[in-house]
């Protein structure tokens, strides 16, 4: 280790939802490391330990080693051709990353999608569906005498979510942290986050629906048929229990995840907890919230909300922002090979699509931009080599509660940022097409999505 | 002109306009059917006294309704149209709905006036009613202990005509009476029309107004009355000494032209003396059914 | 920046600089009013056109977390109301609430070119100032949440006055805020904390606080006169939306004791007592609302005028937003921000035949034709709660248009019309009122000097429009739209893309108060003290609006 | 001779041809209609570029035309369409009569995802199988269908008449989850099997199935009776060419009344085995 020590505090880790800003960390500017993050989980101190600058070229076009600028000048002419072009992933990049990808979209008349549609998307259904009762997580760890943690794991995916958040820190009208609050946990499984729950609700496989759907129903003071002990494996009796608690606490927070809107019923399985949670507010103050993954997830919604009016899985073939999920979202999009071109920021879908979207992917020209070799970059016609967010680049990350945190980058890197690769192709297109494509064709309104 | 010897007078029925609707109920089997529809048809003879008139068109086989089941089309008529649905929703609240396994349709369906029938009697659900929409044509399911009362939400209503007749005159009652019931036999199941009165036949025809009582609204037709030929300006030929009329209610004035067509020709047998009609001078009512244009198959001039 | 223009024969309404309707020319260089263009300055003929400058809206809700929520919700609002891109401008959404790509061009597609989005949490102020960058051609800046901050509450139960005013000047500097924002003041406290209850009267003790919202107010106001704030503290009043909440509103007008204060949308806080058998349909309660401004100078309001269709209520004021979903269909959103604020979303139709709804468009109404002071009583719709902001060139109609409203009362609930005074006012505005409650009034109320007005020096925010009998059509699609001397419409069409500014103010403050702020966020905040802050690349465009001291050169 | 599209050249991108309606066809010339409008992926195109196009549009008011080949790719055919007809040889593309109407679709094949969603009127059978969403709302609204009848012979995807308020949606085979979710009154027959938590949050409405399902646990029992209505609704299903046994139109069925979480107005309709 190296004397040349720089101590970066306030930093912010974004590999997970949870976005903590909280990271001092220790950088060794010889080496280009992280050798210390104080305050990280053991998830953190792995992003922040592991991250180095690898030596890989900064553009690879078919394979061959290529400048920047030449990589640049390939993606322009593969987007600008491209009849049905799609951006897709922007989870896991700044948000002035993911204002310039949208922008690229709406200029070529492609189509932008980001990871949501593979994790939260549901919620975001769910969301449009019922609306939402939330907060902001300072709010929870203040306030919030019960949780609920609804198909996650927590403990291994989001350690700090109990201990920076929802458990065990003391807030302020919950002076004594983990003793001032019930704990609730709801999984198909016992897992690592099962020990810190007062009350553990073991559902059978697929069927948090029905556990949900009974729970508005009890909320509400209507029958539930006996019989659904034998199918969610949790007692009509559990369940009346568990609403008493729910009605009587002050301040309620639901924390769900995965688990509830990636299985069978899925948007209506989110839709379900958030119906659930306005219901509760008849009575005393709920409050839910998704627990997301990719550090900028967050922030990619927000983004394309505010620049489109939806959140993801949004076309611009027609000169305008239209929606619609299962049409515009990217695994549809690839399964049915419906897209002859695709740009795809930071993100691995070669490493985790079914096997159709896989396929078509091979079919067509791939533009990655990651900061490692992936399944991706090595099948991509143009793979740019960028800086990682938040410990090279600087930027606006959103943690999963909306709340939007500036980056302290610890180092340089030598490779661009995500930024001003999209910005270069962005303008490169824009001279390509003089302008922004306007399709001739008048909305067709009626039949919009 | 004779037909089978019989006089056949030359003169007109004079009927009146009046609206109608169709109701085809429906049952588990006929009888039920049919019990309701006597109910409903009950007390139903003179808008005079009833206020609305109503029979039996015909039985349908289960072919011919609209849920597959056996039934019976009824045609029920008022002088307005705003009683119309009024008189609707009282008796079929009160006989259909109350009888086991029917169902009420509307047999208008084409029908561009419709009329709130099982819209009003849906209330009978007390909110626990739902409706369901087939094709183009909307129910209302209103439960009940039995299980459920299907009716259509409305029913057509169109200018039907009241009041066709003809009168039997007979050398005696019975001829008279054998000669009503080969009528109303003739006529039975014809299509648009049906017999309001008892058995289709009434035998106190009557005149507007009264010679003594002011309040009286219509009295005996004393000029075809036998007792009383001689005290009164009789329009009796002589040897006759019984009458019976048939009155006709229909959905047009061709279809009653047709039944009387039908009526007239079986009451042409022996002990019948004449054939007439009943009118007012033919300034009352704007159907004039004239029975020998109807004999000769002419038909009649249109409706004023 | 920006080349220069002549802009010749048309009628020019500039009631800051008492001209009004005269045929003359305006001159434009670098981006500013001039007295005289160069001779090869670009003319354009305003012949048969009215002259005015920019709008500027004082009120709506445009950007941040609250109206992305917003926006969010309501994908079904959208898909009929497209924004198709151009060769120079980027697609969109629209609906009550539009992306804010066509926000910025909507906006400017009527004229306006300044707009103050109207609440938001200190904590999402980054995310304001990111959708504020991506909001085109106009001039914006945000009103910051600060009346039911929590530590703010407890400098003020303390009585530590001092300390309290400069925390405050805290909060709206390291924000970039343009001024402090107070919305039911106690009502989140309550509303988070004790079960969703609200605050009915302002001698309600404030949850575990020694505080009522009369203390609250009044220090707030104190405060930001003392900082001398070029806008004074903006106040949602409690009790909104409620019947019988007149009182109310008129004792917190009180409070203001001759000092400056704005009220907002006040339209929402002028209802009468319950009329006739109804417990809750309110009469109108206008004209006590509208007399009191008028002969109250330090007063200052937005009328928050309500029209017909589809609107979104987003509101600080969760409790109130709780109320209306029962009203609003099947969607309902509230989201706490730690330590500062509530949120309420509904998804919410005016219908006039809707004895309430009738009510609220009599009510702002009325506030208009009962004003004696346009600069003091000025434009907004409260965008989108009383209805979007693409409904003002109807608004400017029914007001200077009494056939007009006539008609359009004809058509509304007509008990609820009985019941306000709006029968009675045959009044007609002006084209000199509209640029002033449209454009010079909100300017002055705003402390922007160079808004809202064409002398020389003043910000080169032009609008032409066509003249039309029909003042609905005439609002709707002015012919020319200039910012900063840029054409940015010419017949109706967008020729370029602008970028506008962010319009703030950085009162000053003693540093010593980040020694008792910092040990607050160790503990009860989520996001470190350090990283709270927001740095000036949120706000590439920008100026520094000054405060009073800050213009007289003191520095405390 | 009516207007007749042949697919010539499959696009391999989607292509919106929401111009195919019969008002929009009326009165044109084959070479007529090939010039209308459609997008391709993200830029305008001739319909004659992917169709050849033979006959002339029938007179007068909306007529009928006729599209045959693989059109899974061309989507909002008949969108928005008030009258005439449209027959389909082959599979079609999403949206397939958007908030149509009026008029007719046939369609002699497949309909991807979201078969007339927010119709108001008319009529569109599929043949072959449907996607999800037949008959649905559009993200974020409430409503789905508010009218006319979609008869699809045989399977379907999830959310078959979600948020439907009236109208009739008939399946042939098995319905996907979800049906009737969110239901607001209307009509849905299913032939074959229900999916998962049929009729979840109905509020009004029927659900009709002919073979046992296992419901939501905010579903009661009612009774079992023979609801006359289903022999008229069964009837038009067969004139319509649904095959429905004879056992189906007399049969007698589990009543279920649901859901207990919104009003409890609806209804399950479940064949006694």
């Amino acid at each position: 280790m190296s004397e040349n020590l720089k101590f970066v505090p306030h930093a912010t880790c974004t590999f997970c939802g949870c976005v903590c800003d909280d990271m001092d960390l220790t950088v060794d500017m010889d080496e280009k490391r992280i050798t210390k993050a104080e305050n990280a989980c053991v998830l953190g101190k792995a992003w922040f330990r592991e991250h180095g600058i690898e030596q890989r070229p900064y553009a690879l076009i078919g394979g061959r080693e290529a400048t920047t600028a030449e990589g640049v000048e390939e993606a322009a002419q593969i987007l600008a051709r491209a009849r049905f072009p799609l951006i897709y992933g922007l989870s896991d990049t700044t948000c002035e990353a993911q204002r310039v990808a949208v922008a690229i979209a709406d200029m070529i008349g492609g189509t932008v999608d980001t990871t949501t549609s593979v994790c939260h998307g549901p919620s975001g259904i769910a969301f449009e569906t019922v609306g939402e009762s939330t907060a902001s997580l300072g709010e929870i760890k203040n306030r919030a005498d019960m949780v609920v943690f609804w198909g996650g794991n927590p403990a291994e995916a989001h350690p700090r979510l109990f201990s920076r958040y929802a458990v065990t820190p003391k807030g302020m009208y919950i002076p004594n942290g983990r003793k001032d609050r019930t704990v609730v946990l709801v999984d198909v499984r016992r897992t690592m986050s099962t020990p810190v729950a007062d009350i553990f609700l073991r559902v059978k496989p697929r069927s948090d629906f029905e556990v949900l759907w009974a729970l508005r129903a009890l909320v509400k003071g209507r029958r539930v048929d006996p019989s659904i002990e034998r199918r969610t494996g949790v007692s009509l009796a559990v369940l009346e229990d568990l609403v008493a608690r729910m009605k009587s606490c002050r301040y309620g927070a639901f924390l769900f995840g995965m688990g509830l809107t990636m299985t069978r019923g899925r948007h209506f399985n989110s839709g379900a907890l958030l119906a659930l949670t306005t219901d509760l507010n008849e009575f005393t103050h709920w409050v839910a919230k998704p627990v997301r993954g990719h550090g900028n997830v967050t922030g990619a919604d927000n983004v394309v909300s505010w620049q489109t009016g939806f959140p993801f899985g949004v076309n611009f073939s027609r000169g305008y922002p239209r929606f619609n999920p299962g049409e515009f979202t990217t695994v549809d999009l690839l399964a049915r090979g419906e897209t002859d071109a695709i740009l795809i920021l930071a993100s691995d879908p070669a490493a985790n699509f079914p096997k159709a979207a896989i396929e078509h992917l091979k079919r067509i020209p791939v533009i990655s931009l990651d900061p490692k070799t992936t399944l991706t970059s090595q099948l991509a016609r143009v793979a740019f080599t960028t800086a990682t967010y938040g410990i090279n680049v600087g930027g606006t990350v959103y943690r999963m509660d909306d709340v939007a945190i500036t980056l302290r980058p610890a180092f340089e890197s030598p490779y661009p940022s995500d930024e001003e690769i999209l910005s270069a192709i962005r303008d490169r297109v824009r001279a390509l097409l003089g302008g922004n494509r306007v399709p001739a064709v008048a909305p067709a309104v009626a039949a919009a999505s | 002109m004779l037909l089978n010897g019989v006089l056949i007078e030359d003169t007109f029925a004079e009927a009146f306009t009046m609206r109608v609707a169709r109701l085809l109920i429906t049952a588990r089997t006929p009888r039920w059917a049919k019990e309701a529809a006597l109910k409903l048809t009950g007390f139903a003879t003179s808008v005079i006294g009833c206020k609305c008139e109503a029979g039996i068109e015909r039985e349908l086989a289960a072919d011919d309704t609209p849920d597959g089941r056996p039934g019976l089309s009824v045609l029920f008529l008022t002088m307005d149209k705003e009683s119309l649905p009024q008189r609707l929703i009282e008796r079929i609240g009160q006989t259909v709905l109350t009888c086991p396994t029917t169902a009420c349709f509307d047999g208008l369906p084409d029908v561009p006036d419709r009329l709130p029938v099982g819209k009003a009697l849906r209330a009978f659900g007390d909110g626990f009613q739902a409706s369901k929409v087939v094709g183009d044509r909307r129910y209302w399911r209103i439960p009940v202990m039995e299980g459920e009362f299907l009716i259509e939400e409305t029913f057509g209503m169109q200018k039907g005509v009241g009041g066709g007749n003809f009168l039997i005159l007979a050398a005696d009652a019975d001829a008279a009476l054998a000669a009503a019931e080969a009528a109303v036999e003739a006529m039975s199941g014809h299509p648009g029309v049906v017999l309001p009165f008892p058995g289709g036949v009434v035998r106190s025809g009557s005149k507007v107004g009264s010679k003594r009582y002011k309040k009286m609204v219509a009295t005996t037709n004393d000029a075809f009355s036998p007792t009383l030929r001689a005290v009164t300006e009789s329009q009796l030929p002589e040897g006759v000494n019984s009458v019976l009329e048939i009155v006709l209610d229909g959905t047009d004035g061709a279809a009653i032209e047709s039944a009387m067509r039908l009526g007239i020709r079986a009451a042409c047998r022996p002990g019948v003396k004449a054939i007439s009609a009943g009118n007012f001078g033919g300034k009352l009512g704007p159907h004039h059914f004239h029975l020998r244009r109807i004999l000769n198959g002419a038909s009649p001039p249109p409706a004023v | 920046m920006g080349s220069s223009l002549r802009i010749v024969n048309g009628r020019v309404y500039d009631p800051a600089n008492g001209v009004d309707g005269e045929v003359r020319d305006v001159c434009i260089r670098d981006g500013k009013i001039a007295a005289d263009a160069p001779p090869d300055a670009k003319r354009i003929d305003a012949a048969g056109m009215v002259v005015m400058p920019g709008g500027v809206d004082i009120h709506c809700h445009i950007a941040g977390p609250k109206v992305n929520l917003a926006r969010k919700v309501q994908p079904e609002d959208h898909r009929y109301d497209v924004h198709p891109r151009t060769r120079v401008t980027r697609s969109g959404t629209g609906g009550s609430v539009p992306s804010t790509f066509a926000t910025g061009y909507r906006y400017a597609g009527l004229g306006y070119t300044t707009a103050m989005e109207a609440a938001v949490t200190p904590l999402g102020a980054r995310h304001a100032l990111e959708e504020l960058h991506d909001t085109p051609v106009i001039d914006k800046g945000f009103y910051v949440l600060v009346g039911n901050n929590v530590l703010l509450y407890r400098l003020l139960q303390e009585g530590r006055l001092e300390e309290f005013r400069n925390a405050l000047a805290w909060w709206i500097k390291v924000t970039k805020a343009y001024a402090p924002k107070l919305v039911n003041p106690g009502g989140d406290e309550l509303w988070k904390g004790q079960r969703n209850a609200n605050i009915t009267s302002l001698d309600d003790k404030i949850g575990p606080f020694e505080l009522t919202p009369r203390k609250v107010i009044a220090g707030f106001i104190e405060a930001a006169t003392a900082l001398g704030l070029p806008h004074p503290v903006h106040i949602h009043c409690n009790n909104l939306g409620h019947t019988g909440n007149v009182a109310t509103t008129l004792e917190t007008m009180r409070l203001a004791e001759g000092r400056r204060t704005h009220f907002a949308h006040v339209q929402f806080n002028s209802y009468g007592p319950a009329a006739g058998k109804s417990q809750t349909n309110p009469t109108s309660g206008a004209r006590e609302i509208a007399e009191f401004v008028n002969t109250h100078p330090n007063i200052s309001a937005d009328v928050g005028a309500v029209m017909f269709g589809r609107s979104t209520i987003m509101t600080g004021d969760a409790p109130l937003a709780y109320m209306l979903r029962q009203f609003g269909g099947t969607k309902w959103v509230n989201a706490d921000t730690e330590n500062e604020s509530g949120c309420g979303i509904v998804p919410f139709t005016y219908q006039d035949r809707v004895y309430t709804n009738a009510m609220q468009w009599a009510v702002g109404l009325e506030l208009f034709l009962l004003s004696q002071d346009p600069w003091r009583m000025v434009f907004s719709t409260d965008h989108p709660n009383g209805g979007s902001f693409v409904t003002y060139p109807r608004l400017i109609r029914l007001l200077m248009d009494r056939e007009f409203r006539k008609a359009r009362m004809a058509e509304v609930n007509q008990k609820a019309l009985d019941r306000s005074g709006l029968r009675d006012l045959s009044r007609e505005y002006s084209l000199n009122e509209i640029a002033i409650v449209t454009r010079a009034g909100p300017a002055r109320l705003l402390g922007l000097t160079r808004k809202g007005q064409l002398g020389v020096g003043a910000d080169a925010d032009v609008t032409i429009y066509e003249e039309d009998p029909d003042k609905e059509k005439m609002f709707s699609a002015p012919r020319y739209v200039i910012k900063d001397g840029e054409l940015i419409i010419e017949d109706h069409e967008f020729r370029v893309d602008h970028e506008g500014r962010l319009l703030h103010v950085a009162p000053d403050f003693d540093p010593g108060i980040e020694q008792v702020i910092e040990p607050f966020f160790e503990d009860f905040y989520t996001i470190r003290f350090a990283n709270y802050a927001v740095d000036d690349r949120y706000a590439p465009h920008h100026e520094i609006i000054p405060t009073a001291p800050q213009a007289a050169g003191a520095r405390p | 001779m009516s207007l007749a599209f042949t697919l010539r050249t499959p696009p391999t991108v989607p292509l919106e041809a929401e111009v195919l309606t019969p008002a929009r066809l009326a009165g044109l010339s084959a070479p007529e209609a090939a010039k209308l409008s459609v997008v391709h992926g993200n830029e305008r195109a001739d319909l004659g570029e992917f169709f050849q196009v033979q006959g002339t549009a029938d007179g007068g008011g909306a007529g009928e035309f006729r599209l045959t080949g693989d059109l899974s790719r061309v989507k909002h055919v008949g969108a928005g369409m008030a009258d005439g007809r449209i027959v389909i040889h082959g599979s079609v593309g999403m949206h397939l009569g958007a908030e149509m109407t009026g008029g007719e679709i046939i369609v002699e094949g497949d309909a991807a995802d979201w078969v007339g969603p927010e119709m108001t009127g008319g009529r569109i059978v599929i043949k072959g199988n449907a996607g999800h969403m037949v008959g649905a709302a559009s993200r974020g609204s409430a409503v789905g269908v508010r009218g006319g009848e979609i008869v699809v012979f045989g399977n379907t995807g999830n959310e078959a008449g979600h948020g439907m308020r009236r109208g009739l949606v008939a399946i042939g085979g098995d319905a996907g989850d979800f049906a009737g979710v969110s239901m607001l009154a209307g009509t849905i027959v299913v032939l074959g099997s229900l999916g998962w938590r049929a009729g979840a949050g109905m509020r009004r409405g029927s659900i009709v199935t002919m073979h046992p399902v296992e419901l939501l646990p905010t579903f009661s029992y009612a009774c079992t009776y023979a609801p006359l209505y289903l022999r008229l609704l069964l009837a038009r299903l067969r004139r319509l060419g649904l095959p429905v046994a004879d056992a189906q139109v007399s049969g007698r069925y589990q009543r279920w009344s649901g859901d207990a979480v919104e009003l409890n107005k609806g209804e399950v309709l479940i064949l006694e085995a």
